[in-house]
């Protein structure tokens, strides 16, 4: 068992990717098939692409607020690959590769961070919850969703995700524990990207490690390479294991790092050194992830080249259509408040309607 | 036919729904296996068993929050905050996801949930048990905020409540929990959201009121029983979103207003309601429409919230002064 | 005299009462190091230390329930909470404690202490970061609230609540942060709480108004420079305990009134200062008093929020129809 | 170290006196004054009789609701005596003990649950914060009392209270991160009575132990027989030692039980057997405290019962003087919620001043 061979008191961090994306750990090595380790390349690659376009569309004033993704990449594909298409996802703010992993669209991802909640309706088979904005909240709508999977009897777990700074929050202590005593199905995985915007990973908490907060919660917890993504994957199994044979939530603290802004109103040269941010790169977790599938063939340079142009492509015209898609109706805004208006919003929106039809807005 | 107190009457709301609906779950604090500290949960747990009736950890925003989980992956949770008092820790979850769920994805989630919590003063309790917090939801688009003043109305209302396609906070005047009992049929009924109830018809003046005030109006009423002044009596029962043209007319009619409500005063729920009539009525008032309310101070401790309720006589005396003013 | 925007004058409140009054710490998320994510506390830190002046954990109970025991003990604290809409999770400790320990205790314990926060729309921002909440602090007794429209009050209004001898809440107009600069004294001085502004005297009606929309208000008389109507423009500045004798003064002499806000219309602050007025003016209203405010919906995203906030134009309508009616 | 000894990971339980008040663990028993053992005794016997005759006296239809202490004398009077008169108490609800300790009067105390907020204006040098009824947020005043003493330089230390219940709440948390991240000079003290109103504490948590919290937040952490005067009194002073040397906050868990209902208006019949409120009968505080001085001849039977009957006297007249305090007046009420009344209230006041004078009330 990962989970107490890694005991957080133990002080030893999961891996089994190095830097170069050699395996380390070989006893260790997921035996993750080939279409799957494809599609997690794939959609960290997409991911890393619409990450650095977001924040140069953002840049030309295209684009709304952003929060960038960059270097977290393998902290949410591991996780995702290790479900199944029947596990919920609630997420924070910043996982939008976990997102795509688990069917959220890019045309979604961007409209919501364009300004639109259309982005948020996500197809029908999609299991996500809506980024998730006021800190450590999404924790509870987790064990609740999970505590329902239980009861109902259906094979369901809930990952849910949240930043060190979030560990800090009532929220997160609620949620976690809530689950923990009704034995829900569910994982909780904190990127510790050692960052809260200005606010170092020191301030979130004196413990030496988040992992160790598990211990609070009577549950397991672990502190994996949150840039690897085998290690993020075979954690996430284990832990989703557990949940399904009734054993409760388990804690996964993700070493990670945030390579960009908070968001793009953000600028982070306030608060960190460039040695720091460069001493993170050597850990880029889609370069790691990269090297280990030229070794195992699965792609090729040649292979990974096309597949950037194709992103590059598919990003730039996903935006364009978002781009293009403009404001959102009066109808859209009034529409969604109960299931049918009440009289009096009834009256407030003919009120503007009329008032937007003769004076325009 | 069944005679009933309020709180058994919330019982029987809960009893008779979760067994025609298995997607209902009941919990909070203390709910589970003693049925909750004024007991509306009773016997439930025994009936449905500890995954559907059960107690919780003390944490608010969790109960508020899972029960968004559990609304959006097929239950329909009726949660209790022990006392509107201790709602607050759960009042993010209550304001920043019960109201937004729906238009945050576009209605992809919904959430069929309640949120029951007694309410109010009167009962000579200890700090944080007392407060009347409807401002507080009312404000929020998104939310639906139920007070029951009868039994009869309690099981209607608590009924529609878990029928909503969308969350209601149910609060529940707790001073007339066991004031009276009332026949209630056995066959199943509603009564609408969003409707307030002539209690009395009148044609002088139309007194606003819901949960507990509405019996201190009719009691005020026998106060004035020889004054010749007809009151019109409205329950409003749905606070949100109230029954504007119930009362608008009724203004139009008598032409003068009074509410009554055990919150405090300043921007309180009276305020809505006096902006609104004069809004919709102001060439047929007769008089300024007035707000007969708490003062603007916390609750006092039971030795001393006798200066903070009101009683009949204030009432009374109220719907004198405003009727005597000339048109 | 130093010529200073919104922003700055928060600053320079800060930064000048900090150097007369070494009780003073000043903390919240980002606020330290960084000076907050809109650089309000920008530089303290390095004037006053990280003991005065420090980032914290994400937890907003923490961060108020922290400050209630500062104030017990000899600090005066000044608080932000990053956007108002992630006050929520401190609100338990503001509307429990903070608004009531002087009552609870008898005045043993008081919190002479500041919760700042950056609140309202028309900044294209991310949801929760765009509400206007006055009415949650504004209807708790105990507490104040203040909401300044310029870098001058702003200056003077921040410095009066610091040196307040109870707990004040103070909400800055984040979309006019940055929006303009005003001359202000180098010299010492305060802006009373509790008291109104008549920006522009007129008599034909009386416009109240503040933070962001006081301008929005300027604005609109532009548009009916020509229609010959005389408007008494207030801004509000405080709006808990308001200036009640201000605000019906002037409706007395104009008989009409209209409340501009960027609050969410049903139960809002609107509602409270027209209920106020016609139980004070009744009899010299020439019309209905009105309220434009944003419609019962929750703040939409973006590219939907031009629905949602108010324009110049509109006010400049409703002056106009208010104006027109017969009295 | 006894945090060290005692670490909640290890599973053992600090114990000094056996259920007989015999010293079954010499080298820990530590050497306190005469005086002060007999003030820790006199309290405690206060505290007890006060208990008993307020749930009389509410019984009678005479006191409103009271929340009984009974069984949880140690865990109060064994901190407390580790304290100076310098240091802070922020209590829950159930600390009545504690507060005569720290000099709240049993006058105040009683004033307070008979309904009168004049009853939390204890005198000016007590430095006990008021009652404090919303679970869990008495934890980060403590934090920001213990803030202010270590940057003003003060020699003080804060101890807060909470229940096993209340271990749960995100107000919990945050507060003991809070003073964590500052190395604030505070020992939180849970009372663990295993019971939160009708609620076991197995739902208040999944966690073995509620000492071993204190991990999550990088703290030290113990469980100690908290019906055991003297362990509570050392593991109190070891991490008021602690607080002083800058080491930052401290987590006790105290083992106790709630002998009584949770408040005068609970039936814990309902929810418990009879058996376990029997068996924890075996360890009750006052009788093993009492037994503890008995043997070291600072009592003596005699002049026990002379103590008992001098305080029941006490608690009697102190109670009547309370209940002929009569109703707080209307001025008491306007005149504390701001500084001065606002020209508002000051026109509330005078309309209710009004109708009470004609109308009476
Ligand atoms: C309750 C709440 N308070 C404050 C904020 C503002 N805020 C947004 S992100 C953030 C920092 C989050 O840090 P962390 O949890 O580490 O996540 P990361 O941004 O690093 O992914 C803060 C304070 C918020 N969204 N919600
Ligand atoms: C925030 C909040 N929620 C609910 C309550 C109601 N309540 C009062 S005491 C209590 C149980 C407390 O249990 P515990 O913390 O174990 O303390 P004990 O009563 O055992 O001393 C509850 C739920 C409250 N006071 N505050
Ligand atoms: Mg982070
Ligand atoms: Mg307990």
């Amino acid at each position: 068992m990962l989970f107490d061979q890694y005991n957080p008191l133990k002080k030893k961090v999961l891996q089994i990717l190095d830097n170069e994306g050699q395996v380390i750990n070989k006893t260790l090595e997921p035996s993750i098939p080939d279409d799957v380790l494809l599609k997690m390349y794939q959609t960290m690659t997409l991911g890393r692409i619409a990450d650095i376009k977001a924040i140069q569309f953002q840049r030309q004033g295209r684009m709304l607020t952003y929060a960038p993704n960059m270097g977290q990449e393998a902290a949410q594909i591991g996780p995702m690959a290790a479900t199944s298409d029947n596990d919920w996802l609630a997420v924070s703010f910043r996982e939008l590769n976990a997102m795509l992993y688990k069917g959220v669209t890019l045309e979604q991802l961007f409209l919501y961070w364009y300004g639109n909640e259309a982005g948020s309706k996500y197809n029908d088979s999609v299991k996500v919850l809506p980024v998730n904005v006021p800190i450590g909240s999404q924790i509870s709508h987790a064990a609740g969703l999970a505590y329902a999977a239980k009861i109902q009897k259906k094979d369901e777990v809930v990952i849910a995700y949240i930043g060190d700074g979030g560990t800090s929050h009532g929220e997160f202590h609620e949620g976690i524990n809530f689950g923990a005593v009704f034995n829900v199905p569910m994982v909780i995985i904190i990127q510790n990207n050692h960052w809260a915007i200005s606010t170092p990973r020191a301030k979130a908490s004196k413990a030496e490690t988040l992992a160790q907060k598990a211990i609070a919660y009577g549950i397991p917890g672990i502190q994996v390479d949150g840039n690897d993504t085998l290690a993020m994957y075979v954690a996430t199994l284990e832990a989703i294991k557990r949940a399904k044979l009734g054993q409760g939530p388990s804690l996964i603290e993700a070493i990670t790092y945030r390579m960009g802004p908070h968001t793009t109103s953000d600028n982070p040269k306030i608060y960190r050194s460039d040695e720091e941010v460069e001493a993170w790169k050597e850990k880029d977790p889609l370069k790691r992830f990269k090297n280990y599938l030229l070794n195992k063939k699965i792609i090729t340079q040649a292979s990974d080249d096309a597949l950037n142009q194709e992103y590059n492509q598919l990003v730039l015209s996903t935006f364009k259509q978002v781009e293009d898609s403009g404001l959102v109706s009066l109808e859209e805004v009034f529409n969604h408040t109960y299931q049918e208006m009440t009289p009096l919003l009834k009256e407030q929106y003919n009120d503007l309607k009329k008032y937007e039809e003769t004076e325009g807005r | 036919m069944a005679l009933l107190n309020i709180l058994e009457a919330v019982n029987k709301a809960l009893e008779t729904e979760m067994q025609k609906d298995p997607s209902i779950v009941v919990y909070g604090e203390d709910a589970g296996f003693e049925g909750g500290v004024f007991r509306a949960t009773a016997g439930l747990q025994k009936q449905f068993g500890v995954d559907r009736v059960f107690d919780v950890p003390i944490a608010e925003a969790a109960i508020v929050g899972s029960a968004i989980g559990m609304a959006i992956n097929g239950l329909k949770p009726v949660v209790e905050m022990q006392f509107s008092g201790f709602m607050f820790p759960g009042y993010n979850q209550i304001v920043t996801h019960v109201a937004r769920f729906r238009n945050r994805s576009r209605s992809k989630y919904t959430l069929p949930l309640v949120i029951r919590m007694p309410y109010g003063g009167g009962v000579k309790a200890l700090e944080h048990h007392s407060e009347s917090l409807e401002t507080l939801f009312a404000h929020i688009p998104g939310l639906k905020l139920v007070i029951p003043s009868t039994p009869y109305d309690t099981l209607g209302l608590l009924r529609s409540a878990m029928r909503d396609p969308d969350p209601v906070i149910f609060m529940e005047p707790k001073r007339i929990y066991r004031a009276f009992k009332q026949e209630v049929p056995d066959e199943d009924y509603t009564v609408p959201i969003g409707k307030a109830k002539v209690v009395i018809p009148g044609k002088d003046i139309t007194v606003v009121a819901w949960g507990a005030m509405v019996r201190e109006v009719e009691s005020a009423l026998k106060l004035i029983e020889n004054d010749n002044i007809s009151v019109e009596v409205i329950d409003l029962r749905t606070i949100a979103p109230f029954d504007r043209e119930t009362i608008v007319e009724s203004v139009k009619k008598t032409g003068r207003l009074l509410v009554v409500h055990e919150a405090v005063k300043s921007f309180g729920p009276g305020a809505e309601i006096v902006a609104t009539v004069q809004e919709k009525a102001f060439y047929y008032l007769a008089a300024a429409p007035k707000r007969l309310t708490a003062p603007d101070i916390t609750v006092p401790l039971p030795k001393g919230e006798h200066h903070f309720m009101i009683d009949p006589k204030q009432i009374a005396l109220e719907i004198r002064n405003i009727v005597s003013m000339k048109a």
